[in-house]
Parts: C-alpha cells; structure tokens; sequence
C-alpha cells in the first residue's frame, strides 16, 4: 500500500503551512518518568532526524512541537486534546498514558478527524470497542504482556499461579488476558485476589497467595503500588519458598527507582529494551546525551511514532489525516523501536517484536541502567492480539 | 508604685481610654468604678499587655511598662484576673492553679490556697470549665494568688459569688494589702468596694471623672450611686 | 487458625504506622488545636529523607530511626516558626488549609526532585528474614515495627499526661493570650512541640522506608485513613489515636483477608458507625449540643 | 403576686450526675404559674445545671420535668423553647457578627415557621423591626443597635441576653443571674424590667445580688451541693439560721 | 458543659456585610454579567465553560463555608456523585441535557441528605474530616463500581442533546450560551438562600450553635437542609462540567477536587458569593496556563497560592476589594 512518494505538493496542503505534532502526557504525576518530558525529547529526536534525512526535500519546512500536561486527569486531557487540535493547530498527538486519559484523547481525535497515537496506555479498548480510523496504538497493551509473560512464564515450567491484581479497569483486564494465556499455555491459576487501589499493604494478599504453594505468583500492580508488593514479597521471603514473582507491567524506570537487588530474577514482558542490540544502544546513548537517562520503551516508542508519522507525511505530500492514514494502513515498518513492525489496517494496532526479559542480579549489572536480560523475542505475529479477536471486542473498521 | 500617665486606647478607629492618670501606691487597694462600658476592663488589658493599642505612659516603680511583653509584665509582678474568669477546659482546678510560674516568695502555697477555697480542694480532678460560674471565679483568684504578685488586677472579681464567698474575698484582699500587695480592682459593687479600698477612680467614658478617697467615697456614696447612673 | 494469627501480627503492623503518624497528629492537636493536613507530606518526607541520606551518606536504618526525626524535627520547627504560628490564635481551619496547601506544594517539590517512581532503600540485615514461631512465620520486621512503636507510644503518652510539659502547652494552646498575661511564655513551648509531632510522622516514615514504596505520592492516602483514625479514636485523645491506629491497621487487613478490594470501604464504615454511635470518637470526651 | 393552683413548672426527683458526682440530687421543684421564683445557693451548688436540665441542654440522668403539666423529659433544647420555656445564659452567648437587632429579629422569628424559607428574601425579617426596636429600648440597647455584638461592652451584652428572653415571649422564663456584671443603676432598670414582663408570665431566676432577689422574688429556694436546702418566703428564707451560714454570711449585708 | 459550648461553630473572617446601595449591587450584576457573556470570546470555550463550572460549585460551597460555618471538604462526592448520574441519564435516557444535569443534582441531594446527617453530628474541623472521609467511601464505591461507572476509566462519550440544535450539540461555544442559563440560576438560587431568613438562621448557628438552639432552633436540621441545598447546586454544577466535557471520570470523586474547589472559595474570599466567582477564574485560567507551561508541579504554584492566601490575604480576592471599598467608605 505505499504511495509513489511523489514530491512536495504546493504549500497549500499544509494547514498552517507547518505541521504541529502534540505531545500530551502525564509531567507530574506517576508517569512522568516513563514517559513525561523525555517522551517530548524524544519526538523532538525524531523530527531532527527527519530533517536531516530529508533536507531540502521534505515537503513542508516548518515542524512544531507542543507539549500539554494531562496531570493524570482525564478532563485535562480532554480539554487540552481538544484545544490542540482546535486552536493550537495539531495534526497529531502522541503519547498520552493513563487508558482514562487515551480514551478520552481519542473520542476527540474521532471528533476532530485528526490523528492519535498513543504510546503510553495500556487499554485494548483503543483497538476493540473504542477503536478509531484516526487512532493507532504503537507500542503496547495489556494482551501483549498477558500473553508474553503468560504464555512463557507457564511454558518455563511455572505451572501453578495465583494472581494478585488491582481492582480497577486495567487490573481486571490484565487478570483475564493473563489467566487466558496461562491456561493457554496448559498451566493453571488457582487463585486470584483482587486488591484496593491504590495500596500500600500488601502483606495479607501475599500471605494468602503463597497459602497454596504455587510456583508462580504473577502481580499486575504497577507504579508504586507494585514497587510496595515487591518489597513486602522479599519481606515475607517467598522467593526463597520457591514462589516465584511474574510482573505485568514494569517500566525500567521502576527496577531503576527501587533497585536491582529488589527485583532480582522477577520476568516481565518489555516492549523494547535499550541495551538489546547495537542499534538500540546507538540510539540510546543519543538519548542519554540529550536528557541524562536511558529511554523507557515508551520514549523510543514516540520517537518512532513520530517519525513514522512524518514518514507517512512525507510520502503522501499533505497532512490530511485521511490521506496519512491511508498510507499507513497495512505498511510494513522498521525501525529502532519496531522491529518487524507492521501497521494492521483492521484495528490499527501496530504489532512489532517484543521480549521476555529477566532483571539482572546485582552482580550482573555492569553499568547504571543496565538491569535486564533478554530471555527470548516474542515474534510480533504472536505478542499481540490476533485481528478476529480485535474485531469481536467490538473494532469494525471497514 | 504603679503610674498612668495620659493614657489612650482605641479599638480600632474608636477611642476607648482618653488621658487617663492614675497612681496606686505601694500596699493600697484602689478600686476602678463606673459604668458599663465607661473603659474599666479596657484599662486593666492595657495595664497587662493584652491591649496594644496604647498611647502614654505606664510605669511600674519607675519602669516603664508599655512595650514589654505580656508574659514580661507577669514576671515583674503584674497578676490578673481576667472578667470572663480565665478558667482552662483542658487543665483540671490543680493544674490551672499550677500553670502560672511563681514570681516571689510571698505566692500562697497549695494547701493554703485549699484552705482558703475547700470546694477547689473537692473538685481539683475537674476540668477547670466544668465548675460552675462562681467556682471558675475563686478559682482565677486562687490562681493569681498562687503566683505572688505584688500588683494584682482584678477585674470584677466578686461577680457572680454567693455573699459568703464575696466576704471571704474581702478579707483575702485585706491579708494580701497586710502583706504589702497592691491591688487595682474593678468593683460594680460599690459597697463591697467600700469595704476594702483606700481610694476611687470613677471612671466615665474613657475618662477619670475624679478621685476619691474611701471616707469621702462613703459619705458621697448616694450621690455618686446617682452619678454612675448617669 | 494460624492464618489469623498471622493476620493479626500483619494488622498490628499496618497499624503501628497509623497509630504512630495518628499519636503526631494527635499531640500537635492537642497542644496547638491545628489538624496538619501536611502530615501525610511529612510521613513521606521522612521515608525520602532515610533514602536520601541512605545514598548520600550510606546512612544506616538505625540511624536513620534517630537522624531522620531530628530532620523532621528541625523542618517542623522551621514550618511553624514561618507559617502555623501566624494562624495559631484563629479558627483551626485556617492551619488546616495552610497545611493543605503546604502538602500539596511539598509533594510536587519532591516529585521534582527525585522523580515520581520512588527511591531505593536497602533492609538492615538484621531484621530481614523470618522468625518461625512453631508454624507461624512471623516477617521479623514486622515484628519489630510493631514493637517499636508500642514503645515509642507508651513513652509520648507518659510525657503528655504526667509532665508540667503536658500542661503549659496545653493551657497556651487554649487561650494563648491568657497564658501570656499569667507569666507564660507561649511560644516558648509551642514550637518544639509542634517539631515533635511532625517527628513522629518522620519516625513512621523511616519504618516505612524498608517496606513500602518510597514516593511522592505515599502519603496523600495516607492521610486520609489517618484522618479516618483520629476520627474514630477521637481526636483530642492520645490514648484514642494510638488504640484507633492500631484497630484500624486490624480492621484494613482482615478486611483485606476476606474482602479484598472493599478493605479501605470497611475502615470508613467503621468510621461511620462511630460517628453514629459515638460522635466523640472511641476516647474522646463528650461534646455538649 | 397572682396566687394561682396552676403549677407551670415541676421537677420531680431530679437528678444530674456527671461522671459520678452529682452536681443535682433529687430535687423536687414545683414553680406557681404566675410566680416569680428565685434559686439561690452557694457556688457550685448546682443552679445553672438545673437549668441546663429544665432547658433541655442536659439530659437528666433521673427524674421527670414537666411544663404546665406535659411531660417535657428528653426533649431537646429547641423543643423545649417551642414549648414556652426561653432561659438567659449566665455566661453570655451571643452572635458575634450580629448586631442586636438582628439578634431580636432571629428571636422574633423562631417562633414562626418562616426561618425555614429559603426561597423567600430576607427583608421578610423586616416585620419584626419595630417590635425589636421597642425591646431593645426597653433594655437601654437602642443606641447600639447596629453595632456588632461582638464588640459590646459586657454589661451590655447582658443586657442583650434580656432582650433575648423577651423577644422569645415565654410562657416561662429562665434567667441564670440577669444582673451580674450590671451596674447599680441597671440593676435597678433590670428589676423594674422583670417586673414588667413578669405580668402573666412564670419567671425563675438565679441571682446572687440579695437586693435584686427580695424585690422580685415572691418565692425563693435555696440550693446546697445540688439538695433543696430549704425554700420560702424571701424573708423566711434570709433569717433560716441555715441558710445564712451556707450562703448569706454572717455580715450579711443585703 | 455550657461553658464550652459558647465556642462559636468556625469563626473565619467574613467580610464586613455589604451596606452597599442598591445602584452599586445592580452595577456590579451588570458587569458580572457581561463578563459571564463575553467570556467565551476571550477564553477557550471549553476553558470558559470550566470557570462556570467552578464558580457555581465554589459558590456552593461557601453556603457552607462562608455562611453556616461548616467546611466540607469532601464536596467532590456530589459534584462527581451528580456527573456521574448525569451522564448516566444522558447516556441512557437521551434527554435534553438541561433534564439530565437536574436528575444529576437530585441524586447528589439524596446522596447528601445521609453524609450530612451522619457529619452534622460534629463541627469545626471535625467536620471537615468527617466529609472528608465519607466522600473517600463515595470515591472507593465509585472506583469499585465499575460496571456502572466504568471504574478507572470513567464514562465515555456522554452526548449532548439538546433539543437537536446542532450547533449547541456539538460546538463548545454555543453549548456555553445554552449552559449559561443553568449556571447562573444556580448562583442566584444561593445568593437567595444566603439571603433569606433561612440564610439569617444559618449566620447565627455559625456564631454560635448553642444560642441558636436556645432560641428554638433545630440546630441539626437547619445544617443538614443546609448541607443537602449546597450539595445540589454542587451537582447541577458537576453535571454540567460532564456534559460539557462528554465524560466522567474518577477524578470527579478524588478529593483532590474537594481541595481545589475549597481553595478556589478561600482565594476568592470566604463569605461572599462573588468570591467564588473570581477564585474560580483565578485558578481555573491558572492551571489552563501552567499546563500547557511546560513547568513542572503545577502543586507547588496551587499549594504555594493557597498559603499564601491563607496567611496574608485570608479575606481572599474579592473579601479584600470589599473591606477596601468599606474602609473608604468610612
Ligand atoms: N474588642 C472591642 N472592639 C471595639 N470596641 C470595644 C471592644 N471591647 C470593648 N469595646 C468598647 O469599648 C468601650 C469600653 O469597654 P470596656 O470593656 O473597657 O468597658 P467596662 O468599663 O469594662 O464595662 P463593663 O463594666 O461592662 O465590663 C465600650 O464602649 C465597648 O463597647
Ligand atoms: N459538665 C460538667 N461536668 C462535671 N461537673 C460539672 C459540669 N457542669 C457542672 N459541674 C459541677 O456541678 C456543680 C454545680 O455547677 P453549677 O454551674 O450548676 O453551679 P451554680 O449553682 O450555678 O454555681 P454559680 O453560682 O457559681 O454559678 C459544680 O460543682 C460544677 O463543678
Ligand atoms: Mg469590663
Ligand atoms: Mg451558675
């Protein structure tokens, strides 16, 4: 489906003459280490490098960059989305964490006609009952760590599980995908215990999980309410029980605020992890250049969402969304971030590589940031969720 | 030993004290009468440091006064008893006899205090406010007592007692002036006042009216009765 | 059988947090009549000042039970010196909403310094483990948070209750102009006391340090259960925040233990019939109309 | 003095036990319709807190209280206003943002239903003007009456607390010490003024002042350590050889 | 005992009550108005529809606050409690939106009318807590809740209907002019209430609870009608903020929003309708224009105002001008 590339059109098919790219996200609140301003610096990366690959060619001179913070609530989110897309001139918005926040980001994508791709949620809904001709979804989502961890974790020989998850949208969501693919995988869950949230005591849902001697327990808390699980799961020495910890969702930036040693040998399912090959690494070390830290696989998600986008753009000379899109449903990608990448054309998530990752023992680490072990690549026909299961979550898009 | 000279306080853009003068000499009970309203309360608040919004002078055996801290003034020897009483709900009867520091050798000891007022005795567990009315004001007595003032102010302080009791504060008052305090009260009831002072200010809308001595005061009594009237 | 013995071990532990940041709350209420919205900021300052120090200095947990208090002490000094004092002698609610608007500046000062995710902070090796008591495995610091704030409880109430301290700061919180006129100096005592209390929120947060989450974030729900606590203890007793403190750490883990993601509702149903039934709170002392 | 069978108000066995000292032990009290009755009593002897209990601000812990013969036990202290009973507080209550006219007028007001009309104006007070305009004058307030209660002298807030009473027009009326803290001549004012709104109306008062209870009261009780200690005439009472060592004083000087 | 039951309910400064002419009280509904009208044009729409929203639920409050004494700090429960239904009755039901946000303030007065039963029990600063925690239970409920509130994700694609008028069904500045209406019924029906001799009542329960009793006040009930009147302006106006939003989300319920709405009174100045008015521009435009500022901790510059008014200007914004304008007058 890749257009002919033709030259920069006139000016005209520019609104604006420029193309404005947003990116909104949580800058103060508990994303703001996974994504936040270093997701902007990101952006910012791609849109450089897409001017220097371009130069004189580029179809239109003016790239801009805005920002918003959503604080985490989603009427800021939807108000700032939509007086992006209104009054700022934003043809896209990137980012967007927290699945109230993407949800409500997309309803006025879909108002406005113009483009969203989100990088920082979880929610499959994006790509089932609320998907979206103008929405894609880049990076992740709660069946793809179900699956990776799940599915891998079981077939390792982890066959028995207890689930411990927090009693809200993303947690309950992450329970079912999790157990689907557990028993999927011919294991077992002979428990689930959901939690308040958010938390900070742990003790008894851990007590209780471990009652029943399984081999694995899987904790789809996040953020601080998994770094308080994890430290009161090494409190109650579970681990040297033989009880085994599988992590839903863990951001670098987690294993980094509360240390290796806490972590030690717990699973997960990344996205992408810097230090995986040369060209990650390559890109990370310019990233650590620009903002002092290594990137979360959110940040390199942006960076490819962006220039991607740019991509498209470039391609079919106009920033018309409809015509973007048109571009961009089906194309095969790669680049540092999407590894057999591909944009479906039936729910728009875009599927690429992702990897079963260990954190390293503390003698392990050889440098700052440098925290996990990559235990197999999940190919990105399997890592997410199949297009008929999309379509009867609800997503129809023609 | 204590020394108003041209006294002025306002509340605000109203003046409440207007030029007031007063002298107290050592070991003399001098009372402060008039009216409601006429500044009596607002005199004593000003004397202690309560009210900051004074001009003039204020000494005390020639130090001057205005401008030292509240606290500061306790501990030169000021002692006050204040006309809503003063009476701590969070302390019991002991501690609010025990809250204030002890200023000179002439404080009444607890037992003596007790003596004095037996009902502080039975109820010294109570939670200050929970005593009735009448037993919030010997109590605020017995704690200026307690502290060995040498200038005591009190501020209505037979208000709202039994007769016994009024007649008991009476002689308090008579031993304490035997010792050497000074003691500048507010009185309505002049009779009583009679009794113990050696001289009076009659005070009239923030101003000293006049002066009298107490067998003057008594002679004139009915037509001064007249006159606070007015 | 065993379950609930460990359960309970688990409550007291939870609670020994409550009861510790509730006593705080409690004595700088007593004494200065201010509920310190910014006491949840506080407990998370001490939790951050014990990981802060552990990095920069290599701090260790026992000493950091002594130093970060006397931190805490020090910030709440400086905190009533510049801003409580100010409010002291009007109504409450002014102190509480400075103090609200404190936590609320505190908590993103802190996000904007060591970032949203938390900080790391090493157990001491001593009280890692578990002590097996015939079947019962009993985390050993649980054990020992819940032992050391007993004590420290004990200790403040004695202090509170049988000292002149007690007294002259209470009386100067009551009617601090009265206090003055009778040769009191006020502020004299008013601040260390205040200091004190935000100590104690310091002290729980260091305990917390080894087993929670160490973030910004750790005390805004925090304090509202602690709010929950000094309501059902009554909040002028100091004997009724550390008994509530304790009920409530018991009430938040076998709720935990039997309904799940409804344990938080059940602390504040239980708030609810106290106030229902005894508006004044388990210890506090009856209100008139 | 109307001599009337009527009793307006009657204590049987009343009782106030506060944490196990019992500050009113089982008085009998029986008040004539029509009556001016005094209470007196040393300190403490549990005068305002009977007060309390006939009000309604302290639950008796034994004993029954009735109002013109309907039993008012348990009632809260709005209740028992509705049914008649307005009592002065002996320590000053006020509002202090309000000034006395707006005291009156709310006084006015609570014995009508329109207080709870939210959706109406307040200028609705504005027919209880006048008559608070007469009582404050009657209590020597009219010049004061907009200035905030907050910032009268005391004397004048007791004064205020009268006007209160008034503007309650009770059927029967308790005053804790309506005279303390008054000068001479108000206190003589004070006296005529309960006279006046005596006529037809059941008054109780609390006063230490001798003078203002023998010119008013028609009958006295005297209270001891919360027991009726005897009770009379102004002057049987004055010369029982008990009374005056309990209360009056030898030197009695009334 | 009675002694301690003087102790007035909150004593926090008010503003000298208005003597002013009735030429100035009409000039100033005048300008008041015409801002409201104009708003629009200069500020984002949906931006503008905020402050309405804000100011009606400051006013709200201070009926509490400002005139019966009584800080509720858990207000967030029938502000969210209300937009939760709203949107609910618009999902569902498809009325015109007008009808949705009034079923919406129903339910936050039926949700009320318990909470101030059970928190009217205490006072002061008890009281506060009190609210605090139960509208904590109403925020747990609702995050639990999720099949009807959608949990953590909130409700989404809560439509505007509105008589098929398309422009107001779909664009942000006509949907202001049609909710415009609403909001300002709902600040008249407040100054009302504060006016009224039901208003007169509650000033002298805030002085002084007691008294009041004595003077044949039902006390309890004059705070819970009070409590449960606030509550429902709360819900018209958190009604209206989810309409104009087209959603509900948990945060509605978070007593975050509980704290801004009472900062937002405080700043603008306890005791005076108008306060709230102005604090909610105040705030509203404020973290419009620190989110889009790139600054981090949008808490430190909201906390840092709030002790700021809290310790210099504790009449707030609009208490100040009027104590100015009395002073002169004098
Ligand atoms: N806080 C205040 N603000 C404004 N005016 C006040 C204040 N306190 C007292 N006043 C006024 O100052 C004047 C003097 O009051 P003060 O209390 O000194 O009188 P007083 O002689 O003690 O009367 P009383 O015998 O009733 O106690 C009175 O007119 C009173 O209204
Ligand atoms: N709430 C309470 N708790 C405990 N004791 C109380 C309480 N209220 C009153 N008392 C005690 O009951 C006794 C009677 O008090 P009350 O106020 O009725 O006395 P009174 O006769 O009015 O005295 P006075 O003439 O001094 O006003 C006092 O000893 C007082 O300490
Ligand atoms: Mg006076
Ligand atoms: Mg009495």
């Amino acid at each position: 489906a890749c257009s002919q590339g033709g030259p920069a059109a006139a000016g005209g098919e520019f609104t604006d003459d420029k193309i404005v790219i947003g990116v909104l996200n949580d800058q103060s609140g508990v994303y703001k280490d996974l994504s936040g301003p270093n997701s902007v610096k990101a952006v910012e990366m791609a849109v450089a490098d897409f001017k220097e690959k371009h130069g004189e060619d580029a179809v239109v001179d003016e790239i801009e960059v805005i920002t918003a913070d959503h604080q985490n609530e989603p009427d800021v989110a939807n108000t700032k989305a939509q007086e992006m897309y209104e009054r700022k001139g934003a043809d896209i918005i990137l980012d967007v964490p927290a699945s109230s926040a993407a949800l409500a980001v997309a309803s006025q994508a879909t108002a406005a006609k113009k483009l969203h791709f989100n990088i920082g949620a979880a929610t499959t809904e994006l790509t089932g009952a609320q998907c979206s001709p103008y929405v894609y979804h880049w990076a992740y989502d709660t069946y793809q760590l179900a699956n990776g961890t799940g599915t891998t974790v079981t077939e390792n020989g982890g066959k028995d599980w207890q689930i411990i998850y927090p009693d809200y949208a993303f947690g309950q969501d992450m329970e079912k995908s999790f157990t689907a693919a557990v028993e999927g995988a011919g294991g077992t869950v002979s428990g689930k215990i959901a939690t308040p949230f958010p938390n900070d005591n742990f003790s008894t849902f851990l007590t209780r999980a471990a009652s029943s001697q399984p081999d694995v327990i899987g904790t789809m808390q996040a953020g601080g309410d998994l770094i308080n699980l994890v430290k009161q799961y090494n409190e109650a020495g579970l681990r040297d029980q033989g009880i085994n910890l599988a992590v839903g969702l863990m951001f670098i930036t987690d294993i980094h605020s509360l240390g290796v040693d806490q972590f030690e040998g717990t699973t997960f399912t990344d996205a992408w992890y810097w230090n995986m090959d040369d060209e990650s690494r390559a890109w990370a070390d310019r990233f650590l250049e620009e903002t002092g830290s290594r990137p979360s696989f959110a940040h390199a998600g942006n960076y490819s969402a962006a220039l991607q986008y740019l991509e498209a753009v470039q391609a079919v000379g106009t920033d018309d969304a409809d015509a973007v899109t048109e571009d961009l449903d089906g194309k095969e990608v790669e680049d540092v971030f999407l590894r057999n990448g591909k944009i479906r054309a039936e729910d728009h998530r875009v599927i690429h590589d992702v990897y079963l990752a260990e954190v390293k023992a503390p003698s392990e680490v050889t440098e700052d940031w440098d925290y996990q072990t990559i235990l197999n690549t999940i190919p990105a026909e399997k890592a997410f969720r199949p297009v008929e299961e999309s379509a009867a979550a609800g997503c129809d898009l023609g | 030993m204590l020394e108003v000279r041209g006294l002025k306080a306002w509340y605000g853009e109203a003046q409440a004290l207007d030029d007031v003068d007063i002298d107290v000499g050592q070991g003399q009970v001098v009372t402060l009468v008039g009216r409601n309203g006429a500044g009596k309360t607002t005199l004593l608040r000003s004397l202690i440091g309560l009210h900051r919004q004074v001009q003039g002078s204020v000494r005390l055996d020639g130090t001057e006064l205005l401008g030292t801290p509240a606290h500061r003034r306790a501990r030169l020897g000021l002692g006050w008893v204040q006309d809503d009483r003063g009476v701590y709900a969070s302390l019991n009867v002991e501690e609010n006899l025990l809250l204030p520091p002890i200023v000179s050798d002439r404080a009444w000891p607890l037992e003596k205090v007790y003596e004095a007022f037996p009902v502080l005795a039975e109820r010294r567990k109570a939670a200050g406010t929970t005593l009735s009315g009448g037993e919030q004001q010997m109590l605020a007595i017995a704690r200026v007592l307690r502290t060995g003032s040498r200038l005591l102010l009190l501020d209505e302080p037979t208000e709202g007692l039994a007769p016994v009791i009024v007649q008991r504060i009476g002689d308090i008052i008579r031993e304490v002036k035997a010792h050497g305090v000074t003691v500048l009260l507010i009185e309505q009831n002049v009779k009583f006042a009679a009794t113990v002072a050696d001289s009076h200010y009659l005070l009239a809308q923030g101003r000293v009216v006049t002066h009298l001595g107490n067998d003057e005061f008594t002679e004139r009594q009915d037509e001064l009765l007249e006159h606070l009237g007015v | 059988m065993n379950e609930i013995l460990q359960y309970t071990v688990q409550g007291l532990a939870a609670g020994s947090f409550y009861a510790l940041a509730a006593l705080g709350l409690a004595v700088i209420f007593g004494v200065l009549g201010v509920v310190n919205f910014a006491h949840g900021a506080c407990y998370m300052l001490g939790a951050i000042t014990a990981a802060v120090l552990q990095d920069l200095m290599g701090l260790s947990f026992w000493w950091a039970l002594l130093v970060v208090p006397l931190v805490l002490f020090a910030f709440g000094v400086l905190m009533e010196r510049l801003l409580v004092r100010w409010l002291l002698q009007l109504d409450p609610l002014y102190n509480f909403l400075l103090t609200f608007g404190l936590s609320l500046v505190l908590v993103d000062l802190v996000k904007r310094q060591y970032g949203v995710s938390g900080l790391p902070y090493t157990r001491p090796d001593l009280l890692t483990g578990q002590l097996v008591l015939g079947g019962l495995r009993l985390p050993t610091y649980q054990v020992f948070v819940f032992l050391f704030s007993v004590l420290v409880c004990v200790v403040v109430w004695q202090v509170m209750t049988r000292s002149r301290l007690g007294m002259v700061v209470r009386a100067a919180t009551e009617r601090p102009d009265l206090a003055r006129a009778l040769g009191v100096n006020v502020s004299r005592w008013v601040t260390p006391v205040f200091g004190f209390g935000i100590a104690l929120a310091g002290l729980a947060g260091v305990l917390a340090a080894p087993f929670r989450a160490i973030t910004a974030d750790m005390g805004s729900n925090f304090i509202i259960i602690l709010f929950a606590v000094v309501v059902i203890g009554g909040l002028g007793s100091i004997v009724g925040a550390v008994v509530a403190g304790f009920l409530v750490g018991l009430v938040e883990t076998f709720g935990q233990a039997y309904a799940e993601a409804y344990a938080q509702i059940v602390i504040f149903v239980l708030m609810a019939v106290v106030v229902l039934v005894r508006p004044a709170g388990l210890f506090g002392r009856e209100e008139m109309a | 003095m109307t001599p009337s069978t009527t009793v307006a108000l009657r204590a049987t066995g009343l009782s106030k036990n506060f944490h196990g000292f019992l500050a009113v032990n089982a008085v009998d009290l029986e008040v004539a319709a029509g009556g001016v009755h005094a209470l007196v009593g040393p300190n403490g002897a549990g005068k305002t807190t009977l007060f309390n209990l006939l009000s309604g601000f302290l639950q008796p812990s034994t004993g029954t209280i009735t109002v013109f013969g309907e039993d008012v036990t348990g009632l809260q202290p709005e209740q028992i206003a509705h049914k008649g009973v307005a009592r002065s507080f002996q320590i000053t209550s006020l509002f202090e943002n309000l000034n006395p006219r707006e005291h009156v007028e709310l006084a006015l007001q609570s014995r009508t239903t329109q207080g709870r009309k939210f959706w109406r104006s307040e200028k609705l007070l504005g027919r209880f003007t006048d008559r608070a305009g007469e009582l404050l004058d009657l209590v020597g307030l009219a010049e004061l009456a907009e200035k905030p209660a907050g910032l009268l002298a005391y004397g004048q807030k007791r004064a205020l607390e009268m006007a209160l009473v008034m503007a309650l027009d009770p059927k029967i009326m308790l005053l804790d010490e309506p005279t303390a803290g008054m000068g001479i001549e108000d206190v003589h004012r004070t006296i005529e003024l309960v006279k006046k709104i005596a006529d037809g109306r059941t008054v109780v008062f609390v006063d230490h002042n001798m003078h203002v209870v023998g010119s008013l009261a028609d009958r006295v009780t005297v209270l001891q350590q919360g027991r009726i200690l005897a009770e009379g005439t102004y002057q049987e009472v004055r010369s029982d050889p008990r009374v005056i060592t309990a209360y009056l004083g030898e030197a009695s000087n009334a | 005992m009675t002694q301690s039951a003087v102790l007035p309910e909150v004593s926090v400064e008010t503003p000298p009550r208005p003597a002013r002419r009735s030429w100035q009280r009409w000039a100033l509904l005048a300008v008041g108005l015409l801002a409201a009208l104009t708003l629009p044009w200069v500020i984002y729409p949906p931006v503008a529809m905020d402050i309405a929203c804000w100011a009606l639920f400051a006013v709200a409050l201070d009926i509490l606050l400002g005139y019966t004494g009584l800080l509720s700090f858990g207000h967030a429960a029938y502000w969210g409690g209300s937009a939760y239904v709203t949107g609910l009755v618009a999902l569902n039901v498809g009325v015109p939106f007008p009808l949705a946000v009034l079923a919406g303030a129903l339910a936050a007065m039926l949700l009320a009318l318990p909470v101030g039963y059970l928190s009217v029990r205490r006072s002061g600063i008890y009281f506060a807590m009190v609210t605090l925690a139960f509208a904590q239970m109403i925020f747990f409920l609702a995050n639990q809740w999720d099949e009807v509130t959608g949990g953590e994700n909130g409700l989404q694609s809560v439509p505007t209907s509105f008589f098929g008028i398309e422009a107001v069904e779909t664009d942000s500045f006509f949907f202001y002019y049609a909710a415009l209406p609403i909001i300002v019924a709902g600040v008249w029906f407040a100054w009302r209430i504060v006016h009224s001799p039901f208003g007169r009542v509650l000033v002298s329960i805030r002085d002084n609870a007691p008294r009041a009793r004595a003077l044949g006040y039902d006390v309890e009930k004059y705070k819970v009608a009070a409590f449960v009147l606030s509550a429902g302006l709360a819900g018209l106006a958190g009604g209206l903020f989810a309409i104009s939003h087209g959603f509900v989300s948990l945060q509605e319920v978070n007593w975050t929003t509980s704290g801004k709405v009472v900062l937002i009174t405080v700043l603008g100045g306890i005791g005076t309708l108008w306060g709230g008015i102005v604090g909610a521009a105040i705030i509203i435009v404020l973290e419009d224009q620190m989110a889009s500022s790139g600054f981090e901790g949008i808490g430190i510059i909201t906390g840092t105002v709030f002790v700021v008014v809290v310790l210099l200007f504790r009449r707030g914004v609009w208490g100040s001008v009027l104590h100015l304008l009395a002073r002169r007058r004098e």
